[in-house]
């Protein structure tokens, strides 16, 4: 299995776009992403692209073959991956598994969600195509309604705070105020989160990310490419797991277990230990889920995120500089995107190239989660090559 | 954007939403709602017998949608629950005539059946469970 | 890059399932693929589903956590693949690259599509989501539609005839009345085809694949593991390409750039020529994209398809077998399981378990398209493993 | 199940739309239709310049669609053709006005401006190009 980099970055900014198509936003970040690397457009040999529902938010499916088409690489390779919020990373994943096969050298590994043509209730119904249709969905439940079914249990059964769920969003904020391509680039307070309206009790609306649009992409290069490159990042550890889809088939709602499967994966593929990453940006969707993620991730132990955020452990600098970029929470959400834009955040702060947020960095972590977290897949960079 | 379904997709899982029919793992023991296609824990080796379940068991965990999807608009402000049935799976379904002081984690419940939805205005209508609470002695509550 | 073999089968017969949701469609095709390899599930390292529509057509995205989860498989990586009706061959690509990258020894591919929940219109509407929104779907243009504006061109370019056309759909019936798998098993005449309602001029009824649903699943193994299996047959080609999305962008009408593209890599790792493939299940979604297959593959010379057919060339034991499994117009087309099921006939072509419709073969193609030809995937299968 | 999309999605169209707007590559002196956001000849050395295309060409296919999408059903049967404008590129848009046997491969034809079709009975009403056939002199042919 041959080692693979990251050579090149490109993403647009995240937000409402009323003037830009889905196919414009792709090829924005890929454009970008392609001069990053200073390389040519012919010396892309395959492109993987993560969407969730760009069937259901602007009736386009096969958006593989449209966003080759519009980036003016038609020939090569292209699909699509899906699994609900963690599309993205299922396409970094699929596009990092075919150059570690030997079958191509230089890939690109896009997402892009396009969420505001939609009205809002049917953006409800849509992003509930990532939880069971059949059993959570057709019964009018949402997304902030299934997060809010963990947050209620996560209180009970460690206390958790609804001060503490409401400082995630805070620490997202703080960071998206120094990230130009945030959707919310300003601060807020615990205040501002405990007085935004209710959304799905006991989550209201500052614990939600919003409905964005946007597009990142990646390149990707094998290791003897990717030694060429001014300052290649390494993915040293990378897992992907599944759980039930249904939140009611789960042994426990605090708890993701497809976060523990793919992180002990990506650890050891890393060698290294929790502790060890300086960096990480996690998928809170919902402000719980970021506490969730930080215990499921090993950051801390379970039950106690609440208080682990409280203590400023995820502050820029502190024990694990969390969502440096503003997180969904604050840059924003256009879900086929997010994972690829994590990625991009990582590799800015591994780069150092984060200006303000700059943050020291030598082991950085992404996690994103399709769903109520069905599908969650982990990766794990570093500034050297780790010999396999 | 609604999903205009057709009559198939729905009447495949009557059974279990009216009568909340699921089914139990000869092998291991276990119970599943809605029913398993395979056992995950005994796989071939499993045998599946369907169940009819009590419709008794407590709260799990609930909130409450402000923010509807479509279709769903006009109902809310709702209740949504995960129950944790008596035999012992977990169940999502609304909990209904009940006061929301008396809404909170363990507190028991009964099955309910009535209307879920409209299917737009000259569409289907969707019937199936919910829950109400009842005392220790699986009465209800006034 | 490592050698990879499909080493088990299994999928639902093709046709209106009323009774089954699309969960146990795809539960019953992978269930019968474990039992053909005689492995057990736990065995399995990753899944990969191919579905275009499912968002669509029952409102459920998120379909590879979904199939594990309905499988009893929970926790292994499981990554859905969309690129239309080319969906199941691309998740099989992927799962080979996967397996060929070392990362899995063992996968299952699988496709699945549930189109019959929905009401014609909307089935017609969810189908042109394989095309362009923007530029296509919105003016009410169809699939068949968009096939026609193909075969229009090709009659008048090249003189093909309505007969010859025809000829193409007759073939496949012939063979699907030997497949009881088979959505339409049972024979039709030329002027059955001339007779039935026009659809989208020139194309009628019956040069139209139906509305279907149904699941394939293969089980692919690494060469080491595949060797232990008492009949593994061998992936010893394999291409995908893409073509711009909308038709009018194309430079031909008449002919399909991504299959030529595709083909020419998988003949190339194959190391053998088209006159070499005895068998072939190519992609008819309408009977004008099986003629067009025929000159794009080189199985004849370009505009030649219509002689080539007529001339009984594709018949079974001719001078190459197509579509013994009734190809996508008489055996079914469920869109995102057609490309695995094409890999199924040609698995049991080669391991001789055709029965009444087997034909002496070495090698065996499949060709698979997505919307009107803006991507395409071939594989190229032998009995025998090509040491690279 | 038809989507109702809102108003950015179609307005961003519209100048494309309205006008037959798209674009040419200074570099290699392909036109386009609709534009391209990248050159795929020249790529980041091709140079876009907006044109506003004469209309005018001939059908390069065309085909008759009897069985419509959701929303179209009304209008079936109407003429679908892929048009290759005088410039180059091709478009695809209904032909209408003209008589069934006049249309053919190789038919002048003109642009007209109409609407395309409603987004539901109370949503957008979508308006864009057609095409009518004429002469060889670009004239009507009645
Ligand atoms: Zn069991
Ligand atoms: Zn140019």
């Amino acid at each position: 299995m041959r080692n693979v980099a990251v050579v090149g970055i490109g993403e647009t900014a995240f937000g409402e776009h009323w003037e830009k198509s889905l196919r414009a936003l792709a090829v924005e970040a890929g454009i970008a992403a392609i001069r990053d690397a200073n390389i040519e457009g012919a010396d892309i040999e395959a492109m993987y692209i993560g969407n969730m529902s760009a069937g259901k938010f602007i009736g386009q499916e096969h958006l593989a073959a449209l966003a080759v088409d519009q980036a003016g690489l038609v020939g090569i390779p292209s699909s699509r991956l899906e699994a609900a919020c963690a599309s993205g990373s299922l396409a970094f994943r699929q596009a990092c598994l075919a150059v570690a096969s030997g079958e191509y050298d230089i890939v690109i590994a896009a997402g892009a969600e396009k969420m505001t043509d939609l009205q809002t209730e049917d953006v409800t119904t849509t992003l509930m195509g990532a939880g069971d249709q059949e059993w959570e969905g057709w019964l009018g439940m949402t997304f902030p309604g299934l997060y809010a079914l963990m947050a209620r249990r996560h209180m009970y059964e460690y206390n958790t705070t609804r001060e503490q769920m409401a400082l995630f969003s805070v620490n997202g904020h703080k960071n998206a105020a120094l990230n130009p391509k945030a959707q919310f680039p300003f601060e807020i307070t615990v205040e501002d989160v405990l007085n935004s309206p209710l959304v799905a009790d006991p989550l209201r609306l500052l614990d939600c990310s919003p409905v964005s649009d946007g597009a990142a992409a990646v390149i990707i290069a094998s290791e003897d490419v990717a030694k060429r490159f001014e300052n290649p990042i390494w993915l040293i550890g990378s897992g992907q797991a599944t759980d039930n889809l249904a939140l009611h088939d789960r042994k426990s709602l605090t708890s993701l277990r497809a976060t523990k499967i793919a992180a002990k994966r990506a650890y050891e593929q890393a060698g290294i230990a929790p502790e060890k990453i300086d960096v990480a940006e996690v998928h809170d969707c919902f402000s719980i889920n970021g506490l969730v993620a930080l215990e499921d991730l090993g950051f801390c132990e379970r039950g106690k995120s609440g208080k682990f955020v409280e203590d400023g452990n995820i502050e820029r600098g502190a024990a694990v500089s969390i969502n440096t970029s503003g997180g969904l929470k604050a840059k924003g959400h256009p879900v086929g995107a997010t994972g690829i834009s994590q990625i991009i955040e990582i590799v800015k702060q591994l780069r150092g190239e984060c200006g303000k947020r700059q943050v020291p960095a030598e082991f950085g972590l992404t996690h994103n989660v399709g769903g109520t977290g069905a599908t969650v897949v982990v990766n794990i960079f570093g500034k050297e090559l780790k010999e396999r | 954007m609604v999903h205009r379904s057709s009559v198939p997709m729905h009447w495949r899982l009557y059974e279990s939403r009216y009568n909340l029919v699921g089914n139990k793992c000869l092998v291991c023991g276990e119970f599943f709602y809605p029913s398993k296609i395979v056992c995950p824990n005994c796989r071939r080796r499993g045998i599946l017998k369907r169940v009819v379940f009590s419709g008794k068991g407590k709260i799990y965990s609930y909130t409450i949608i402000r923010n509807a999807p479509r279709g769903f608009e006009k109902y809310a402000p709702y209740v949504v629950a995960i129950i944790e049935l008596d035999e012992g799976p977990r169940v999502m379904g609304w909990i209904v005539d009940s006061k929301i002081s008396d809404i909170k984690i363990g507190q028991r419940v009964s099955v309910v059946f009535r209307k879920i939805y409209e299917d737009g205005k000259e569409g289907l209508i969707h019937y199936g469970f919910k829950f109400r609470v009842i005392d220790e002695n699986n009465q209800l509550r006034d």
